[in-house]
C-alpha cells in the first residue's frame, strides 16, 4: 500500500510523459486521478499510522550504513495529506487553467513527477532518501518554473532556482557527512537514538548544514532570491510548489530533526533568528511589489519565515500548524489570483486591475477569505496558527523574535490588504496607458508568439477552476480549529496540547518544557490583533478610502516612481550574490581557460616540444640522404661503444 | 573464454578490412553486433575462473593471465562494451568501415587492459589502446589540428613510465603476475627506496591517462577533435584506465607509498575538482564543457581512491562507472545536436528543445546525472565518496569538494539551457527530432544511469572488505 | 684428412705457420676485394677470401660450417653477384663513379675506423682473452658422424634440430620473406614510368573507376 | 688430443681486422656491388669470431649461430642485389651517392 501511495504519481508521470500526445485532454484527468488516489490511500493508511511507530518498508542497501526504506509516521502523514490533497485539487484546477496550452500533457507529467518527488522526500526513513527527494523536488520545480522555456526570463529564473537549491543540497550533504561520521548510519532512527550522546559541536555543525538546506529550499535569508523569480512558472505551479508544499520542506526537515535541535541551543537561536528576519524582510519587500504573484511570493517567504521561526525555537506544533493552515489559504490566494490572471489575459500587474470585485465576484471572495486568513482575522485558520507561532517564541524564551513577529504581523496586514484593495476596489484601470500608472516597460514582457495558457483554444468549463478553490476555502476558514479539543472536552482550547492535532505531533511528546512567558496569551493575542488592525487601516486609508479611490491613477503613479530604491531592488541581495559569487567565478574560470591552461601548463609541455623541434631543425643538416653518411654515423656509434668498453669494460 | 573478449574484437577489426570499402552499413552493424555480443558474453562470464598461459620466465615471470571476476573489472568491461555498442549504433562518420575497425580494435585493447591480471600484459594493452585513438584523431579529426600528436606525446610518455615501473617491479619481485593476487604481497618486497620510484612511475602514467591536474591539457583538445562515437568511448572508458590502475595496481601493491603520497594526490585531486569546474563555467564549446567537467569529476574519484576509506573506495568504483555512463551519453547527445545544427557553440544555438523534445529529454537526463542529481548515478558515487572522505577524517577536502557540485549545476544547466531552451534561433536549421535508432543508442545508457542511481550497491558493495583487491576481483 | 694434419700433427709450429699463412691470405684477399675498381675482380677476391675463411673454420673443428661456407657463400651468393654483374654490364658504364658527394669524409672516416679498431684491439688485449689459458680439447677424435664429438656434423645436426629448432624454422621464414621481397622488387616491370604513351583512362586502376550509377534511383 | 694450435686471441684479432676492412669498404666505396661485398666480409668476420669462441668453450651454439648468420647474409645479399637491379633500371647508373632520397 505504501508503495502504491508513493509510486502512483510516478507511474502517472511516466505514462503522461510517454503517451502525452496520444492522451491529449485525458492527461490532466489521469494526473489528477493518480494524485487523488494516492490521497485516498493515505487516508486508508492513517489508522495504521497512528497506532505503533508508523508504516515501514525497506527498499535498498547501498553500502554499510546506507540502507534505505520508506516510513509513514504521523509527521509525514500530515505532509502526505497536504501534498496529495491540495496537490490533487490543484491538478483539477490546472485542467482548466492550462487548457489550450500546447504542452498540456508535459505540464501534468511534471506536476505528477513533483508529487512523486515530494512524497519521496517525506516518506524516506533516512537522510539520503530525504536528500534524493530534496533534489528531485528541486528538479521538478526547475522544470515547472522553466515550463515556458521559450521565455528567456523563465529560463534564467529556472536556472537560478536550481542552482540555489543545489546550494541547499550540499548543505544537506554536509549534514549527512557530520552525522554519518559520528553515528555510522543515515537512518533517522539510528541517528536520533544517538542524538543525546553526540558532542555539542557535532550537533551544531550538523544542524547548520541541515539549515542551509532548509534556507535554500524554503527561501530563507540569504538564499531566498529565487522564490520571487520562480513566479515565472504557471500559476498552479506557484500555488502547489512555491506556496503549499515544496517550500515548506525546510519546516518538515527541522521538525523531523527535532531531536537534534532539542540538544543544540545555538542551532535554535540561529534558525529562529533567520526565520524572524526572513518573515520581516519578506513582509517589507511585499509592500513595494506590484506584480500580484510577486506580492504573494514575498508573503509566502514571510509566512515560511514564521514557520521556520516556530520550529526553530522549539515550538514545533505551532510551526507545523502554520504550515498546515498556510497550505490552504495560500493555495486559495494563488488560485484566486490565477483566475484573475486567466480572465485578464495574463495581466499580473495590480496597477492595471482595480474594481474587479464586481467583474470577478468568485475570485474576489476567494481572495478575501485568503487575505483574512493570512492576516490572522479572528476565527479564521491563520489567526490560530500565527498566534501560536508568535506566542511560542516568547514561551521558548526569545522575546526579541517575539517582537519581530508582532511587527511583521502588522506589516502583513498592510500589504495583503493593499493588494486586495488595489485589485478589487476603485475602478478598472486596465485601459489606462502603462506610463500613466508608472508601470515600467517590459517588467514582464508578454510572450509574443504564443499565449502561454492559450485562450484561443476551447475554454474549459469555469467550474473546473472554481470547485477546487471553493474546496480550499473551507479549510482556509476552519483548519485552525484543530487547535481545540483538549482533554477537558472536544471544544476546549487545547493549544499545543490539543488532542486532534496532537495525533500528528506525537514525535514531540518529549520536547523540552516551555518556560513560563511574561505576557499571558490573551494579552499577546490582543496586541497582535491591534497591530493587524493598524496595518489594515493604513492600507484602507491609502488605497480604498473614497479620497484614495478618486485619484487612484495619480497616486499609484506617484508611489511607483518614488518608492525607495533599496526596496525595489529587493535590498540588493541579487546584486550582492552576483558581485560576490557569480562574477568572480566567471573571471577565475576565464583566467584559467585563457591563461593557465594554454600558457602555463601546456606551455611547459610546448617548450619541451619546441626544444625537440629546434634540435630537429639543427640536426636536419646532418640528414644528407647519403647512405655512406649514415653508415659512418653507425660506425661512430660502434666506435663509441668500443672505446667505452675498452676503457671501462668489466667483461669477465 | 575470457580471452575471447579481447581476441574476437581485434580479429574482427582486422577481418573488417576484408569487406569492400563501400559496405559501410554492414560494417557498422557488425561492429554493433560484436559489441553487444561482448556485453552479453561478459554478463555470462561473470565470476568465471581466471585463465593463464605461461609467457616469460626471464628476467622475471610474466604470464598471459586474464580474469574477469565480478568486481570492478567486470563492471568496467560491461561499461566498455555497452558504450561502444551504443556509440557505434547511431554513428554516421565517413569511411565507416575503417572507423568501425578502429573502434573494435580499441574495444579489444581496452578489454585487455581491464582483464589483464599481469602487469606486463597490462602495460602491453595499455600502449595498444593508444593506437586506434591516435589513428582516429589523425583520420577523422579536423584538418590542421595537432591534437593527435599531443595525445600521443602525452600518453606515450605515460606509457614509458608505466613500462619502466612494471619492469622495475618485475625485477625486484621476480614476477609480474600480481594484479588481484593476495593483498600486501608486494609491500614486503619493494622497499621504500625503489618503491617510491615505482609508485612515481605508475602514478605518472595513470595521472596522465586519467587525467589528473596538471597533466590534463591534452584532454580537452583530444575530446573536442575526436568524432562523437570515439570520444564517447574514450571519455567513458579509456579515462578510467588510469583510475582502475590506481585501484587495482597501486593500492594493493604499494600501500606504504600510497600512504606517503596521499597528501599530494589529495591536493592534485582537489585542484582538478575545482579547476575543471571553474573552467567549464566559461566555455562556449559544448564538448569543452563536458571535457573540463570530466577533469573535475575524475578529480573527485582520485580523492575517493586515496582516502583509504572503504566507503569512499566503493563510491569511487560507483563513480567510475557512473561517469562513464553519463559522459558517453553527453557526448552522444552533443553529437546528435551537432549533426543536426552543425554547431556546438552555446552562443549560437538555442531553443532546440521546442522541435526536438526527445533529444532534449535525453540530454536532460544525462546532464542531470552529470551534475549529481540525487537519484541518478552521479549522486550515488558522489555521496559515498564524500561521506567516506569526511568520515575518514579528511574534513576539509570533503567540504571543499562540495563547492564544485554547485558549479556543476551551473555549467550543466548552462549547457542544457543555452542549447535547448530560450527562443529559437532563426538562422539555425531546425532539423527533425531523433530517429528511433538514435533514441535506441541513448536508451541503454539512460536506463543504466537510472538503475545505477537507484541501487549502486552491487558496484559499491564489494568494497566492504578493506581491500582494493577484493574490489577488483569481486571476492568477498 | 686435413683435419688430422692440422690438429694431430701439431707440434704447435706447423699449426702456427698454417694459421699465420691463412691469416695473411685472408687479409690480402679482403683488401683486394674492397679496393678493386671493377666488381669482377672484387668477386674473385671475395671467392678467395671465402675459401681461406672456410679453411680457418676447419682449423677450429667447425666441419659443418666449413661445408656450408663453401657451398652457400662460394656457390650460391657469389654466383648471384656474378649474375648481377653480368646483367648490369650490358648497360653503358653503370659502374662509372659519379662525383663524390662526401669529399671531405675520407679523413674523418679513416680516423673513426682506426679509433674503433684500436679500441677493439686494446680491449681484447687488455681483456680476459689475452690471459686465458688455451683449453686442450678433451673430446676424443671420432668419425664425422659421431654425435659425441664437438664440431662433428652429427653433433651440429643434433643441436640444430633439437635445442635450436625454433630459430632454425624462423630462419626459413626469413628466407621466404626475402624471396617474396626480391620478386616484388625486381620481378615486375619498372614501378614507375618516366615517360609513357598510355592515356589516363588506361593507367587508372580498377578501384579508381567512376562509380556506376544505376538509372532510376 | 689436440690442443688448439693457436691462441684464440689471434683468431679474434684476425676477425677484427677483417671486420674493419669491411667497414672501410662500406664507408668509402661508392659502387653498391662492392659495398655489398664489404658487408659480406663483415658478416664473415663475425662468423670467424663466433666459431673461434665456440671452439674455446666447446659449445656448438656458436656454430648454430654462424649457420643462421650465413642464412641471413644470403637473404640480405639477394635483397641488396635486387635493389641494385631496380636502381639500375631506373637510373641506368649505379652509385650509392645518387640514391639520396632520404635527405631531410
Amino acid at each position: 500500500m505504501i508503495f502504491a501511495l508513493w509510486l502512483l504519481p510516478f507511474a502517472g508521470a511516466l505514462a503522461i510523459w510517454a503517451f502525452g500526445p496520444q492522451l491529449k485532454r485525458l492527461a490532466g484527468a489521469l494526473g489528477a486521478a493518480t494524485v487523488l488516489t494516492s490521497f485516498a490511500i493515505a487516508l486508508a493508511l492513517a489508522g495504521q499510522t497512528f497506532t505503533g511507530r508508523g508504516v515501514k518498508a525497506p527498499l535498498v542497501s547501498w553500502a554499510q550504513g546506507f540502507s534505505f526504506g520508506l516510513l509513514l509516521d504521523p509527521l509525514s502523514l500530515l505532509w502526505v495529506f497536504v501534498i496529495t490533497g491540495v496537490g490533487g485539487l490543484i491538478h483539477v484546477y490546472s485542467i482548466g487553467y492550462m487548457s489550450g496550452d500546447r504542452a498540456f500533457a508535459r505540464f501534468f507529467a511534471y506536476m505528477n513527477f513533483f508529487v512523486f518527488a515530494m512524497l519521496t522526500l517525506v516518506l524516506s526513513d533516512n537522510f539520503v532518501g530525504l536528500l534524493v527527494g530534496w533534489g528531485l523536488v528541486g528538479l521538478a520545480s526547475y522544470f515547472l518554473i522553466g515550463f515556458w522555456f521559450f521565455k528567456p526570463s523563465a529560463v534564467a529564473a529556472a536556472r537560478k532556482a536550481f542552482v540555489i537549491n543545489v546550494v541547499g543540497d550540499i548543505g544537506l550533504m554536509f549534514g549527512i557527512f557530520v552525522l554519518f561520521a559520528a553515528t555510522h548510519t543515515t537512518t533517522y532512527a539510528g541517528v536520533f537514538a544517538k542524538a543525546g550522546s553526540l558532542a555539542p559541536l557535532t550537533v551544531t555543525l550538523a544542524c547548520f548544514g541541515l539549515f542551509v538546506a532548509c534556507a535554500a529550499k524554503s527561501a530563507q535569508l540569504p538564499l531566498h532570491t529565487w522564490l520571487p523569480d520562480a513566479m515565472e512558472g504557471p500559476t498552479p505551479v506557484s500555488a502547489l510548489i512555491h506556496a503549499a508544499t515544496m517550500v515548506t520542506a525546510g519546516v518538515y526537515l527541522i521538525a523531523r530533526c527535532a531531536p537534534l535541535w532539542d540538544v543544540s541551543p545555538e542551532a535554535r537561536a540561529l534558525v529562529g533568528t533567520i526565520g524572524a528576519l526572513t518573515a520581516l524582510t519578506g513582509a517589507v519587500l511585499g509592500c513595494v511589489q506590484w506584480d500580484i504573484k510577486r506580492i504573494l511570493a514575498y508573503s509566502t517567504m514571510s509566512q515560511i519565515g514564521y514557520m521556520i521561526m516556530g520550529v526553530g525555537v522549539g515550538a514545533y506544533q505551532a510551526g507545523i500548524l502554520h504550515f498546515y493552515t498556510h497550505a490552504f489559504f495560500k493555495a486559495t490566494l494563488f488560485l484566486g489570483a490565477g483566475i484573475l490572471i486567466h480572465a485578464l489575459h495574463d495581466e499580473q500587474d495590480v496597477r492595471k486591475m482595480g474594481g474587479l470585485a464586481r467583474r470577478q465576484p468568485f475570485a474576489f471572495w476567494a481572495m478575501t477569505v485568503g487575505t483574512l486568513a493570512i492576516i490572522g482575522f479572528p476565527g479564521l485558520s491563520g489567526f490560530f496558527s500565527k498566534d501560536a507561532v508568535i506566542y511560542g517564541t516568547l514561551e521558548h524564551g526569545y522575546p526579541l523574535l517575539y517582537a519581530i513577529g508582532m511587527v511583521t504581523a502588522g506589516i502583513t496586514a498592510y500589504y495583503m490588504c493593499r493588494m486586495l484593495f488595489v485589485t478589487f476596489f476603485g475602478s478598472y484601470r486596465g485601459d489606462v496607458p502603462s506610463a500613466q500608472l508608472g508601470v515600467a516597460a517590459s517588467t514582464n514582457p508578454p510572450v509574443a508568439h504564443e499565449a502561454p495558457s492559450g485562450h484561443e483554444g476551447a475554454h474549459a468549463p469555469a467550474w473546473l477552476m472554481q470547485v477546487p478553490v471553493a474546496l480550499l476555502m473551507i479549510p482556509s476558514v476552519i483548519a485552525g480549529y484543530v487547535w481545540f479539543g483538549s482533554r477537558d472536552g472536544p471544544l476546549a482550547y487545547g493549544g499545543p496540547g490539543s488532542l486532534w492535532f496532537g495525533y500528528f505531533t506525537t514525535n514531540f511528546a518529549t520536547r523540552a518544557e516551555a518556560v513560563q512567558a511574561a505576557v499571558p496569551e490573551w494579552l499577546s493575542t490582543v496586541l497582535v490583533l491591534a497591530l493587524v488592525g493598524i496595518g489594515a487601516f493604513v492600507a484602507y486609508r491609502r488605497y480604498a478610502a473614497s479620497a484614495a479611490s478618486a485619484n487612484a491613477v495619480e497616486r499609484l503613479r506617484a508611489e511607483s516612481l518614488t518608492a525607495w530604491r533599496p526596496l525595489t531592488r529587493a535590498l540588493y541581495f541579487d546584486d550582492a550574490i552576483e558581485l560576490v559569487f557569480v562574477r568572480p567565478a566567471s573571471a577565475i574560470g576565464a583566467a584559467f581557460a585563457r591563461v593557465v591552461d594554454p600558457q602555463v601548463l601546456d606551455g611547459a609541455v610546448r617548450d619541451v616540444a619546441w626544444l625537440a623541434g629546434w634540435l630537429g631543425r639543427e640536426m636536419r643538416a646532418l640528414q644528407t640522404g647519403l647512405v655512406r653518411g649514415y653508415a659512418l654515423v653507425v660506425v661512430l656509434g660502434v666506435a663509441g661503444f668500443l672505446v667505452y668498453f675498452a676503457w671501462f669494460g668489466t667483461v669477465r | 573464454m575470457i580471452a575471447t573478449l579481447i581476441v574476437v574484437p581485434i580479429l574482427a577489426a582486422v577481418l573488417l578490412l576484408l569487406l569492400p570499402r563501400r559496405a559501410e552499413g554492414t560494417a557498422k552493424w557488425i561492429g554493433v553486433a560484436i559489441s553487444f555480443l561482448a556485453f552479453f558474453a561478459t554478463i555470462g562470464l561473470a565470476g568465471a575462473p581466471d585463465e593463464s598461459v605461461r609467457w616469460l620466465q626471464r628476467p622475471f615471470t610474466a604470464n598471459f593471465h586474464v580474469g574477469l571476476g565480478h568486481g570492478l573489472s567486470y563492471w568496467i568491461v560491461l561499461l566498455l562494451t555497452l558504450s561502444t555498442g551504443c556509440a557505434l549504433m547511431a554513428t554516421n562518420v565517413p569511411r565507416r568501415r575503417d572507423f568501425v575497425a578502429q573502434m573494435l580494435f580499441l574495444l579489444g585493447a581496452m578489454a585487455g587492459v581491464f582483464l589483464a591480471r599481469d602487469l606486463v600484459l597490462f602495460a602491453l594493452f595499455w600502449d595498444l589502446m593508444l593506437i586506434p585513438v591516435f589513428f582516429i584523431l589523425l583520420g577523422w579529426g579536423p584538418e590542421r589540428s595537432n591534437s593527435a600528436w599531443r595525445y600521443l606525446l602525452y600518453n606515450v610518455t605515460g606509457g614509458v613510465a608505466l613500462l619502466l615501473a612494471v619492469a622495475a617491479y618485475g625485477v625486484l619481485e621476480g614476477s609480474t603476475d600480481l594484479i588481484g593476487a593476495s593483498l600486501g604481497h608486494g609491500a614486503s618486497v619493494v622497499g621504500n627506496g625503489w618503491g617510491l620510484w615505482i609508485f612515481a612511475g605508475f602514478a605518472f602514467a595513470f595521472a596522465i591517462k586519467t587525467p589528473v591536474w596538471p597533466f590534463h591539457t591534452w584532454m580537452p583538445a583530444t575530446y573536442v577533435d575526436l568524432p562523437a562515437p570515439a570520444v564517447a568511448v574514450v571519455s567513458a572508458v579509456q579515462s578510467k584506465a588510469g583510475l582502475y590502475g590506481f585501484i587495482a595496481i597501486v593500492l594493493p601493491l604499494l600501500p606504504e607509498q600510497v600512504q606517503a603520497a596521499a597528501g599530494i594526490m589529495f591536493v592534485l585531486g582537489l585542484v582538478a575538482l575545482v579547476y575543471g569546474a571553474v573552467v567549464a563555467l566559461v566555455q562556449d564549446d559544448a564538448k569543452s564543457i563536458v571535457a573540463y567537467s570530466s577533469l573535475s569529476h575524475l578529480g573527485l574519484i582520485v580523492l575517493g581512491i586515496f582516502s583509504g576509506n572503504a566507503l569512499a573506495l566503493g563510491g569511487a568504483a560507483v563513480y567510475v562507472i557512473a561517469h562513464g555512463l553519463f559522459s558517453a551519453g553527453l557526448f552522444l547527445a552533443i553529437d546528435q545536436f551537432e549533426t543536426r545544427e552543425g554547431s556546438r557553440s552555446l552562443k549560437r544555438l538555442g531553443g532546440l528543445g521546442a522541435r526536438n523534445p526527445k533529444l532534449a529529454g535525453g540530454l536532460t537526463i544525462v546532464a542531470l546525472a552529470a551534475l549529481g542529481l540525487p537519484g541518478l548515478c552521479g549522486f550515488a558515487g558522489e555521496i559515498l565518496i564524500l561521506t567516506g572522505l569526511y568520515a575518514s577524517g579528511n574534513v576539509w577536502p570533503a567540504v571543499i569538494a562540495l563547492v564544485p557540485i554547485v558549479l556543476a549545476a551551473a555549467y550543466m544547466l548552462r549547457l542544457f539551457q543555452d542549447v535547448m531552451q530560450g527562443p529559437e534561433v532563426a538562422d539555425v536549421p531546425q532539423r527533425p527530432d531523433l530517429t528511433l535508432l538514435e533514441l535506441l543508442a541513448l536508451a541503454p545508457l539512460v536506463v543504466a544511469i537510472v538503475l545505477l542511481g537507484v541501487n549502486p550497491g552491487p558496484v559499491a558493495g564489494s568494497a566492504n572488505v578493506q581491500s582494493a583487491v577484493s574490489l577488483v576481483q569481486g571476492t568477498r | 684428412m686435413a683435419r688430422h694434419d692440422l690438429e694431430n700433427g701439431a707440434e704447435g709450429a706447423r699449426g702456427l705457420i698454417l694459421f699465420w699463412l691463412l691469416a695473411l691470405l685472408l687479409i690480402v684477399t679482403a683488401v683486394f676485394t674492397v679496393t678493386q675498381k671493377s666488381p669482377v675482380y672484387s668477386v674473385v677476391g671475395l671467392l678467395a677470401n671465402f675459401v681461406v675463411l672456410a679453411t680457418l673454420f676447419l682449423t677450429l673443428d667447425a666441419e659443418f660450417v666449413f661445408v656450408i661456407q663453401i657451398v652457400v657463400y662460394g656457390g650460391a651468393v657469389l654466383v648471384l653477384f656474378v649474375f648481377v654483374i653480368a646483367l648490369l654490364s650490358s648497360g653503358v658504364g653503370p659502374f662509372a663513379e659519379g662525383p663524390n658527394r662526401m669529399p671531405r669524409a675520407l679523413v674523418p672516416a679513416a680516423f673513426i675506423v682506426l679509433v674503433a679498431f684500436a679500441a677493439l684491439v686494446y680491449g681484447l688485449v687488455r681483456g680476459p682473452l689475452a690471459t686465458a689459458a688455451v683449453h686442450p680439447s678433451s673430446a676424443p677424435l671420432g668419425a664425422a658422424g659421431d654425435a659425441g664429438v664437438f664440431g662433428s656434423i652429427a653433433d651440429f645436426g643434433a643441436a640444430l634440430f633439437t635445442t635450436h629448432l625454433l630459430p632454425f624454422e624462423v630462419t626459413s621464414l626469413i628466407l621466404m620473406v626475402a624471396v617474396v621481397g626480391v620478386v616484388m622488387l625486381a620481378g615486375d616491370a619498372p614501378p614507375e614510368r618516366t615517360h609513357g604513351s598510355h592515356s589516363p583512362q588506361v593507367r587508372r586502376k580498377p578501384r579508381e573507376r567512376e562509380p556506376i550509377v544505376k538509372a532510376g534511383r | 688430443m689436440s690442443p688448439m694450435p693457436v691462441d684464440v686471441l689471434n683468431y679474434v684479432l684476425l676477425s677484427a681486422v677483417m671486420f674493419f676492412i669491411g667497414v672501410g669498404g662500406v664507408i668509402l666505396r661508392r659502387n653498391p656491388l662492392i659495398v655489398l661485398m664489404a658487408i659480406e666480409l663483415m658478416f664473415n668476420a663475425a662468423n670467424l669470431a663466433l666459431i673461434a669462441f665456440s671452439r674455446v668453450y666447446e659449445n656448438n651454439a656458436g656454430h648454430i649461430f654462424a649457420f643462421l648468420v650465413i642464412t641471413v647474409a644470403a637473404a640480405e645479399a639477394a635483397i641488396g642485389l635486387a635493389i641494385v637491379v631496380v636502381v639500375f633500371r631506373r637510373a641506368k647508373h649505379v652509385d650509392v651517392d645518387d640514391v639520396a632520397g632520404l635527405h631531410g
